[in-house]
């Protein structure tokens, strides 16, 4: 199985960064149906800092790499967005380790463990209509295609697939947390910013490691 | 969109800017964001610092001063300021007896003064979370109320008791109790448009309007047909109302326009508020008409209403310098 | 038209009856519109009174307090008050030893003040005409300048001198020097909505805006392209600076809002002005940034700079307690 | 040649109120190109006012029903041309005197002293863009008619006409009184909104009067 190493990671994070540029204006558009207008703001900020910071000196080692991502995003981005996936990194970054390379259980635990840093930080629920909706199911898929025996590759498509699927599934759903929360039932009928982000952030993995 | 600006990316660090220059007395670290007074803080006075996203000037960077808050954060608009602008702030501020945050509650905003208090390593750091905002229902599955409108009278009151010498407890409790004693509600007649979005979060007909909006331009609760001040005002005073009794006892009421919406008419839906309250028995001992907590360019109202008694009133009389408040020096 | 208002006859009486019930400490004449402090002018001190067509708010009656004016008179939403409410003005707030008539230069107000003096008989009547709007130019075949920001400052600074004891000569004569020694210039991005004419004064394109304009929803004197924040400072203050030295000594500026322009671009319109005039050697001594004399919900601002000198900067500071305007006290 | 009555005079100041009360909106309109959009707010409430009060109670000669008449439009309009027109019907009661009825004469005497009161107050000239301008050519118009043996009516509609194209003649002016002069030469191409109500006036008179 192949692993995934620095540089990889590093373009998963600038893929994910051209990702949110790209779209900055339609996830604020998402975010001006059920939020405050500022996602795609607050994304393509956070990334475009993170790649200065990178493009400025890239770690060597994953800890070291993403404790660097985690906190710029934690420092640059503010609102929801940026203490959940600022956490979301730092705690990749710990678990993944002070190595060169992950294999697919590494890159999987670190998943996970980013995951349970957005769940300590923002106490989603499956269905509350956040990001969790979109990145649980991808960390889901990624972990049975590696049971299925699938390299990391395959792994990595799977789990953007079902990020994809996971963020349209949030379109009907009436949001608990966040500011679409407040809405009430008019946050249905809308996609959730922070789960069509967390795609990206999918979609860029995959294509990094494709 | 127009506005008067140089660039939607400059528009906060421009502003601070214009906020330096007009008021020599505070301090501005434009690196941070952070308006402190001129001077320390007094060596045992618990330190007030609140902060959220811009945008909804005076709030709060111009109720920084004597009397009030002795440093406020600025996050890009409608975004809170980040962990370690909070932790500047924090430290910054903090005169030895500890430091009260003020926080609204939004997730983004709660979430980066928790992280902000955990990193503020020797500082005694209280948290209030005003959630005062009846258009939402309050729930422990969701995100609950939003902080709006109380939190003006909760920093000018709690503002006044640091002044007066109460320790972090008794200030924190204070702060609790203003908070608990509150209750907001808005509306909006248009959207406000986010500088950095470029157009207005939402597109409303001319005879429509939102009510149970926040501050932060989003949709609200329902659309209602637009109706005259009157109706307006039963709209917004009668849930406020149904949840708290604001009878037997001293009321501070603000009528509080959310930034596009000019005076002549924030008077007029006073007028419309006070005759409602006076018909349900609700005593307005001191009222404040205006722009305090805004949303942008949005046109629309908020009313608020908190419960007072007499320690709440005399921190309430209780000399203000800020740009924002003023009154008794 | 989206506005908070039951109705647009009874505009301006109902804001009067949010008025009275917002400010106990003022006595509202609801069949004059007139708006008096609450205790009856001092025996032997000049009575300050201004007025003028409504939607200015705060001006005038925002301005009525200790240390500013006695009496401020609306009439309609832009139409200048009629003699006969000046007059009963008047009357109300002499206290024997005379009173000054702020009035702005607009053919309206001029007409209707100059009857109402004239009706005044028994009261020693002085007044002041202010025109201190460098957009229009000054000539005697005209109506000349219009009186615009000078205004405010004006109503404060002579409201200081007559809380003083200065008579009614004194006061007019520095009424008088105040007016000489300011100059203003406005702009717009939008037009207001007069209430009884239930649409926008003018349409104006997204990438378009007015320079030059008054405070009564008119067009300015040229449509321009729409200008980041720097430009549109440099076409305000350009002018002024053009008109009239205020090198050399302490100046007192305004940043004042039209009424639809929320308070973060005003502050970034005041530091890129304070950049302007700190190039120019240009003294700040005094600020105000804020919605002072306002054009409905019209989005803009407009600059005033006037120049200082110690008794001007004295009576600047001198206690003020308006809803408007309050320090000192 | 035929007297005109008191009960013709209110018949005037009726249709007058009738004709800025319809056209409110357009006087309104006129008024937002050059001005601040209420001179027809301002000249519906006036009249309004007026035929109010002379509704209660009619005065029986024209010295008392113009005193009644200007008064009230002082007192109840405001801006510029409540003092303006208020002063015209002072000046036009005085001259006209303690008498219930105005012949051709009479009522020339009438107009001009009017026309001196908008002067007096008003200090407008020829071509300032300004009621003045419909309003001189109307009263020269009547006076010219009358010297050439034309009875009332005949000259009342002269006048009509003559304010009309007074009216029509300030559409070109640059305005140097009242609001318009602020715009400079962008009051150009615009009717003064004054003049046009004063058109009505002159239309008001013919009518009353055929
Ligand atoms: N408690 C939470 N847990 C997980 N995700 C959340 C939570 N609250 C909000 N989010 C996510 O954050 C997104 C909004 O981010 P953003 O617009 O940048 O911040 P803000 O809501 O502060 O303006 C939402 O779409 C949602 O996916
Ligand atoms: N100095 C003047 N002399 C004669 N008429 C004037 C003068 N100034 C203004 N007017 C007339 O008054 C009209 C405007 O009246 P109105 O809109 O009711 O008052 P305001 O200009 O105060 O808003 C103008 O169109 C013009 O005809
Ligand atoms: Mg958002
Ligand atoms: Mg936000
Ligand atoms: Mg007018
Ligand atoms: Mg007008």
């Amino acid at each position: 199985m192949v692993d995934v190493s620095i540089p990889q990671l590093v373009d998963w994070l600038s893929r994910f960064r051209d990702l949110v540029t790209e779209n900055r204006a339609y996830l604020t558009e998402l975010d001006s149906a059920i939020g405050d207008a500022d996602h795609g703001s607050n994304m393509a900020r956070g990334m475009g800092a993170v790649m200065d910071k990178l493009g400025a000196a890239t770690p060597a080692t994953a800890d070291e790499l993403f404790k660097t991502v985690g906190m710029t995003l934690v420092s640059s981005v503010g609102g929801a967005s940026g203490p959940l996936y600022g956490t979301f990194f730092l705690r990749f970054g710990t678990t993944a380790g002070a190595v060169s390379q992950l294999d697919a259980a590494a890159l999987s635990a670190a998943l996970h463990a980013g995951l349970g840093g957005v769940l300590a930080r923002g106490k989603a629920e499956a269905g509350d209509k956040t990001m969790f909706d979109a990145m649980n199911p991808a960390i889901e898929a990624l972990d049975a295609a590696i049971a299925g025996g699938a390299d990391v590759a395959a792994a990595t498509s799977a789990a953007a697939q079902a990020a994809a699927a996971g963020r349209d599934a949030t379109e009907p759903l009436v949001a608990r947390k966040g500011r679409a929360s407040y809405l009430g039932d008019r946050s249905a009928g809308h996609l959730d910013p922070g789960a069509t982000s967390t795609a990206y952030l999918f979609t860029a993995l995959a294509a990094a490691t494709a | 969109m127009k506005k008067l600006i140089n660039d939607p990316a400059t528009v906060l660090a421009d502003s601070l800017v214009g906020v330096a220059a007009a008021h020599p007395e505070l301090r501005v670290d434009h690196e941070n964001r952070i308006v402190y007074r001129g001077t320390p803080t007094r060596a045992g006075k618990v330190a007030i610092v609140s902060g959220g996203g811009s945008g909804h000037e005076p709030l709060h960077g111009g109720f920084v001063g004597l009397g009030m808050l002795d440093a406020a954060i600025s996050g890009e608009v409608f975004t809170s300021p980040t962990p370690d602008q909070v932790e500047a702030a924090t430290k910054g501020a903090d005169g030895g007896a500890g430091v009260l945050h003020i926080v609204k509650n939004y997730t983004g905003d709660v979430m980066n003064f928790e992280m902000a208090a955990e990193l503020s390593e020797g500082v005694n750091v209280e948290t209030v979370v005003t959630n005062d905002d009846v258009a939402v229902e309050d729930s422990t599955w969701t995100a609950g109320r939003r902080g709006v409108g109380v939190t003006v009278l909760l920093e000018k009151i709690v503002g006044a008791a640091a002044e007066e010498g109460l320790d972090l407890q008794a200030v924190a409790a204070l702060a609790r109790r203003v908070n608990d004693s509150g209750r907001s509600m808005g509306m909006a007649l248009t959207s406000c448009t986010v500088p950095a979005a470029g157009k207005p979060t939402f597109e409303i007909p001319d005879d429509m309007m939102e009510m149970g909006v926040g501050i932060h331009g989003e949709p609200g609760r329902h659309r209602v047909p637009m109706a005259a001040a009157s109706s307006v005002a039963e709209q917004l005073v009668a849930p406020i109302l149904a949840d708290l009794d604001f009878t037997g006892g001293p009321n501070i009421v603000m009528l509080n326009g959310m930034g596009g919406t000019p005076l002549i008419e924030l008077y007029l839906m006073f007028g419309e508020v006070k005759k409602l309250l006076d018909a349900a028995g609700v005593e307005v001992a001191r009222t404040l008409v205006g722009n305090y907590i805004t949303s942008l360019d949005m046109a629309g109202c908020s009313v608020t209403i908190l419960k007072a008694d007499d320690e709440i009133l005399k921190f309430w009389d209780a000399p203000v310098n800020t740009p924002g408040l003023r009154w008794g020096i």
